[in-house]
């Protein structure tokens, strides 16, 4: 062995021999489950696909009657709230306990802000009987298919909410960590790794924006 | 982002924790500029009449923020080539289901092999 | 559980409480809490599988209702596929033995470890509250619209019990990898690594890469099913085929999870029983990458009569023929491993012997299925039905059983009884090919799968079959008695007791807390028997 | 065709018992001629020799691509129907078989066909996905609800032949069993012409066209509000969208049961959707309508191939080959 344990510290776990091999454990780790979670959206990404291609006309109509105002307000939201992940990242890497937390906190005020605003366009789309399964009328050239668009809206944003609420109940232990001075110079590994998560939820949403609210927005409204 | 060689020397050799991959602040500011314009930008894009183009040019902007996010963000440009292979498989595989599902789309209504 | 061991004590005697097990860390006792889980649902499914087998002796079906039998045999299927036969080999077997033979301390996750096995037991309590329910009746495949919209029984209960399981999968396969990455020994190279390792790293990129897809597909079945949101329901708009590739997306590869591990124990028998290196060594190892890989690219040969393309059905026939190579590669590098090696006939080596004849069946049959024009005929009969279960009993069963046996001795420290061993072995493998033999003949003379009722001129082939179940059943039932029996009379094992290479044989039996006394160093390639 | 499956099936079967008693019998021999005689004895370290990789890679491949070429080729010409074709249509519900012959019988769970004519099925689903198998033939396909998928066979020996539903289908799916009976020509032109006088499924299609009132929009000249069908069926449409789509049963389906999808060129989207008021069975038979709307009055109902007596090709092709039965049949 390389008596790597010459510098044990608190947090090492003892089947590790030393922070280094325990930090790049983590982060491959939480790579290979970001790669899981690819194939989970993809799965969506697939049907979505699909079915735009076979119902171009009812995809653009169903996209029409998405607020792309609310829509592009919440992408600016998610990816400040990457900027400020990143932030915390980067204090945690220098140790500073303060401006780590005060990021944490703004990465969780956003992301409460983006579920606000979607909270907000789903009380609208229940308004606008816009909800299949409970309340769907749709005037459009394939109202069918423009409901199977609505269908993958609400599966694909649903999830990408539930993702992001999963995100801000880790952000909550981290700042208490960070808090009470568990993460250092030497070691803020779930800092780093908790970070990659919350930035894939945001590459999400980069993809989800344009083929959910963009759908040929030149064309006429049917 | 001149000293981005002694970081990836440090990086790729023994190093401790927290001394690597300690990107520039200016780099994460520049990266989200260029992320929020791009946002303005898709935005502005699918207004106009680009025929197919539309998807494209959605796409193309998509990809290019992901790619900023996974590369500056999430710190991969400085990471190991494990990591890289590991991303590299899941968008691969990610192709994988995605075009092989496609190719029985695509080929239903071809000519008399018009089966279904 | 991070209290150093006492000298000579071992994994076993490091607290004696339920909470000692239900808490623990160690990847050895989680193994065996994963093989306590396994073992209960391949008696639930098995059990199942008795029943199905007795209302086939007659035509009629005189035994159960139609519904009960529906319910029978998607439980069987449910139960088997996705609580036993995925989790059996990697779980139980990879989960105690992948850090030994790495020469590591534990795996990278041990928490994530301990909770994969909650994570599965909690899918399993979602099923079995279905079970007790009513049980589900839309066949292990959840075909939409029938599961979506149709069936009046328990699925949604189901699915969420599978996509809850699927996060085991995923668990375990993650930490595999990051294991087998991080975690190995100073000197153990890539190609020093054991088969088995490599089979397993093999099992956990399927696990990573596939499990997500299945655990979406069934997230949008429920969707469907209690929101009515449409997505595959051609009432609502959608395509019912779009379901079958995005579930055999996963569930072929799945078919790989179960034999892949299963070659793995294989090379191991088959080096250690010959006690010679394996044939062809990297092209074993490469063949298991190969078929992770190429498995993912083939599942289209499961839908030729669904309505697909004939242009797609063609390229998923081509691609499924290719995965046919590495597969055949391993049993020709495994033939000439014995050519002047040194044989025994202990028991876990006559599984091994078992499993290469019903691999071949089980294998080349996949040919026939592979076969556009030939598979159009015999795609859902009971040759298909044969054909899985010559993979999936005949390989990975017959796998996890010479696996149990070979390392039982390192698993308890106790020696079963030998005699007893090679009887239930040959048993067990004269009562599958009379089990499931015959079933090739009747789906090809036309025996549709899932038939409750059947016409008669089939009857003879069915009888056999049933015959055949009940002496599988016997065979199945020693290996339960006399190895629980060892672990009360049997005599001590010692640390080596085949004679073979291998990190897991270095340390002692049962090997201690900690995997070993002193951390272990490699200097030497693997299966190095010519000392 | 069934004696072409059958022979790549018996290649195969030939092919697995050759390469299962090969690796048997060498697994065999080595495991008699080097079974361990000493307790501490090793096997000779042998660790490869790429010569043999490179022959046991190659051999297989080359006999999987044989078995792809020939198994593909085949499959090619199962998947295409004649061009000459007795047209029945098939709808499948929970739990039985409805067969529709063209000019009007009507049947459930058997199905008539006349000896050595091209039988071309085109099948749909009322409810969940079933599948017509027909083992004597060699033929499979699965039955989807929301579309059409076709199967093609001949017979070539009179009989009754078990007909199943293939893909698992619900409570009594293994009840979902029929006949196809085969009969020489004049006993099925008589069988056909025994009917209770249904009328043909064009003509019934024609009353519901009316009672619809399909009639007050799709005119049969200009006039309409709808564009006239006359003609219409496998013509290539102008949408309003400038693309273009060819009349076929996919199209007129979804034209009737989701209109707005594809808006015919020079049209208002004022027609509603039938989905839910036409049965599947009506949609077949308004369909069979259109066809028989012909621009020029041709011969006949315009129901392609109907008379077996023009339907001839192919007989005498190796496909006619008689089929031994797989299954014994009772009488």
């Amino acid at each position: 062995m390389s008596g790597a344990h010459a510098s044990q510290h608190p947090a090492l776990q003892h089947h590790f021999d030393n922070l280094d091999q325990q930090f790049e454990a983590s982060t491959l780790g939480m790579w290979l489950f970001l790669v899981t979670e690819i194939l989970f959206f993809g799965g969506l990404f697939t049907a979505y696909l699909v079915y735009r291609i076979a119902y171009p006309e009812a995809f653009a109509d169903a996209s029409h009657h998405l607020n792309i105002v609310l829509g592009g307000t919440n992408t600016a939201v998610l990816i400040g709230s990457s900027l400020t992940m990143a932030m915390a990242v980067y204090a945690a890497q220098l140790g500073r306990r303060n401006t780590q937390v005060i990021f944490l906190v703004a990465t969780m005020a956003l992301g409460l802000v983006f579920l606000g605003i979607k909270a907000v366009e789903y009380s609208h789309k229940f308004e606008e009987h816009l909800v299949p399964g409970i309340n769907f009328v749709f005037e459009g050239r394939d109202p069918i298919h423009s409901q199977l668009f609505f269908s993958l809206y609400f599966v694909m944003t649903s999830l990408h909410a539930l993702h992001m609420i999963v995100g801000i109940g880790i952000m909550t232990v981290l700042t208490v960590m960070a808090w009470r001075g568990r993460f250092t110079k030497a070691y803020h590994t779930p800092v780093e790794v908790s970070g990659l998560y919350w930035h894939f939820v945001d590459i999400v949403w980069i993809f989800l924006f344009p083929l959910l609210y963009l759908i040929d927005r030149h064309g006429p409204v049917h | 982002m001149t000293d981005h060689a002694s970081l990836v020397g440090a990086l790729n050799g023994g190093h401790m924790q927290g001394e690597k991959h300690l990107v520039p602040l200016r780099v994460y500011f520049t990266v989200f500029g260029i992320l929020m314009v791009l946002t303005g930008l898709t935005v502005s894009a699918s207004f106009m009449d680009l025929g197919p183009f539309n998807t494209v040019v959605a796409l193309v902007i998509a990809v290019t923020k992901m790619l900023l996010v996974v590369l500056y963000f999430m710190h991969v440009r400085y990471s190991s080539r494990l990591t890289w292979a590991v991303i590299g498989a899941g968008f691969f595989w990610l192709a994988l289901l995605l075009l092989m599902t496609l190719a029985d789309y695509v080929t239903r209504g071809v000519g008399w092999l018009h089966y279904g | 559980m991070d209290t150093a061991a006492a000298p000579h004590s071992n994994y076993l005697h490091d607290g004696y409480t339920l909470k000692s097990w239900l808490l623990t860390r160690d990847h050895k006792r989680i193994g065996l809490l994963y093989l306590f889980g396994v073992t209960a649902f391949f008696v639930l499914g098995s059990f199942f599988a008795a029943l199905i087998r007795i209302e086939l002796l007659t035509p009629a079906g005189d035994l159960v209702e139609s519904d009960t039998y529906n319910r029978l045999f998607t439980m069987h299927g449910v139960i088997m596929v996705f609580f036993f036969l995925i989790p059996a080999i990697p779980a139980v077997l990879g989960n105690f033995l992948l850090p030994i033979m790495i020469g590591a301390k534990d795996m990278a996750f041990p928490r994530i470890n301990l909770l994969s096995w909650y994570v599965y037991v909690i899918g399993g309590t979602f099923t079995l509250t279905a079970l007790v329910m009513g049980g589900v009746d839309t066949g292990w495949t959840f075909y939409t619209p029938y599961s979506s919209a149709f069936s009046q029984s328990n699925v949604a209960l189901v699915v969420v019990g599978i996509f809850i399981n699927g996060f085991s999968s995923i668990l375990t396969g993650l930490n595999f990898i990051v294991t087998v990455h991080k975690m190995r020994a100073p000197g153990l190279t890539w190609f020093r690594l054991p088969l088995f390792v490599w089979a397993h790293y093999a099992t956990a990129l399927i696990f990573v890469l596939g499990t997500p897809v299945i655990a979406i597909t069934l997230v949008m079945v429920g969707a469907e099913r209690l929101l009515h949101l449409g997505i595959f329901d051609p009432k609502l708009g959608g395509d019912p085929v779009l379901f079958q590739h995005l579930f055999w997306f996963y569930s072929h590869p799945a078919v790989y999870i179960m034999i892949l591990p299963a070659m793995g124990v294989m090379s191991e028998l088959i080096a250690a029983f010959s006690r010679k290196a394996i044939f062809g060594y990297q092209f074993v190892a490469f063949s298991s990458l190969a078929i992770a890989a190429v498995g993912f690219l083939v599942w289209g040969h499961h839908m030729f009569v669904s309505g697909q393309s004939v242009f797609a059905a063609m390229a998923f026939s081509l691609l499924s023929y290719l995965v046919a190579i590495p597969s055949a590669i391993k049993v020709f590098n495994w033939t000439a491993t014995l050519y002047k090696g040194s044989i025994s006939f202990d028991s876990p080596m006559l599984y091994a012997f078992g499993f290469m004849g019903l691999f071949l069946i089980g294998g080349l049959t996949g040919l026939f299925l592979a076969a556009l024009a030939v598979d159009v005929h015999v795609t859902d009969t009971y040759f298909v039905v044969a054909h899985f279960h010559y993979i999936m009993v005949g390989g990975a069963i017959m796998m996890y059983l010479g696996g149990l046996h070979y390392w039982w001795p390192k698993i308890f420290g106790k020696m079963y009884n030998e005699a007893w061993a090679k009887v239930a072995a040959v048993t067990i493998f004269v009562g599958f090919n009379l089990t499931f033999f015959p079933q090739f003949i009747v789906g090809y003379l036309g025996m549709p799968r899932r038939y409750h009722a059947y016409p008669p001129e089939f009857q003879i082939w069915n009888i056999m079959s049933t015959a055949g179940a009940s002496l599988l059943a016997v065979g199945y039932a020693m290996p339960t008695v006399y190895l629980l029996y060892s672990l009360v009379k049997g005599n001590p094992a010692p640390d080596n007791p085949w004679g073979a290479t291998g990190l897991e044989w270095k340390t002692s039996s049962p090997p201690p807390t900690h995997n070993f006394e002193t951390p272990p160093v490699v200097n030497e390639p693997p299966y190095n028997y010519a000392k | 065709m069934a004696a072409h499956v059958d022979a790549l099936y018996f290649f195969l079967v030939a092919l697995t018992a050759f390469f299962t008693l090969l690796i048997s019998g060498v697994v065999v021999y080595f495991a008699v001629k080097y079974r361990r005689k000493e307790n501490d004895e090793a096997g000779t370290p042998i660790h490869g020799a790429i010569w043999l990789e490179a022959t046991w890679t190659i051999i297989p491949l080359v006999i999987v691509l044989f078995i792809f070429w020939w198994s593909a080729s085949l499959f090619f010409q199962m998947a295409r129907p004649p061009a000459q074709t007795l047209d029945v249509y098939v709808v499948g519900k929970q739990w039985m078989w409805k067969f529709q012959h063209p000019d009007g019988r009507a049947e459930v769970n058997e199905l008539h066909v006349p000896v050595g004519v091209n039988v071309k099925l085109t099948m749909t689903s009322q409810d969940v996905i079933h599948d017509v198998y027909v083992p004597a033939f060699r033929v499979k396909a699965d039955v989807l609800p929301g579309r059409y998928t076709h199967l093609w066979f001949k017979a070539t020996q009179p009989g009754r032949y078990r007909l199943f539903c293939a893909e698992y289908c619900g409570t009594n799916h293994s009840g979902m069993v029929g006949w196809v009976v085969v009969q020489e020509r004049a006993e099925y032109q008589a069988w056909l012409t025994g009917g209770t006088g249904q009328g043909t499924m064009a003509q019934n299609g024609e009353k519901l066209f009316n009672e619809l009132a399909c009639i007050t929009c799709h005119k049969t000249d200009t006039t309409g509000r709808g564009p006239t069908l006359i003609g219409l069926y496998s013509k290539t449409v102008t949408l309003d969208d400038g693309n273009t789509v060819t009349a076929d049963d996919a199209y007129i389906r979804e034209s009737i049961t989701n209109p707005r999808a594809k808006m015919v060129s020079g049209f208002a989207p004022l027609m509603p959707t039938f989905q839910g008021l036409v049965s599947e069975e009506g949609l077949l038979q308004l369909m069979e309508y259109v066809k028989s709307l012909k621009a020029v009055p041709s011969n006949a109902t315009g129901v392609a191939a109907e008379g077996p007596a023009t339907e001839t090709p192919g007989a005498a092709t190796p496909a006619a080959a008689p089929t031994k039965p797989a299954i014994p049949v009772k009488k």
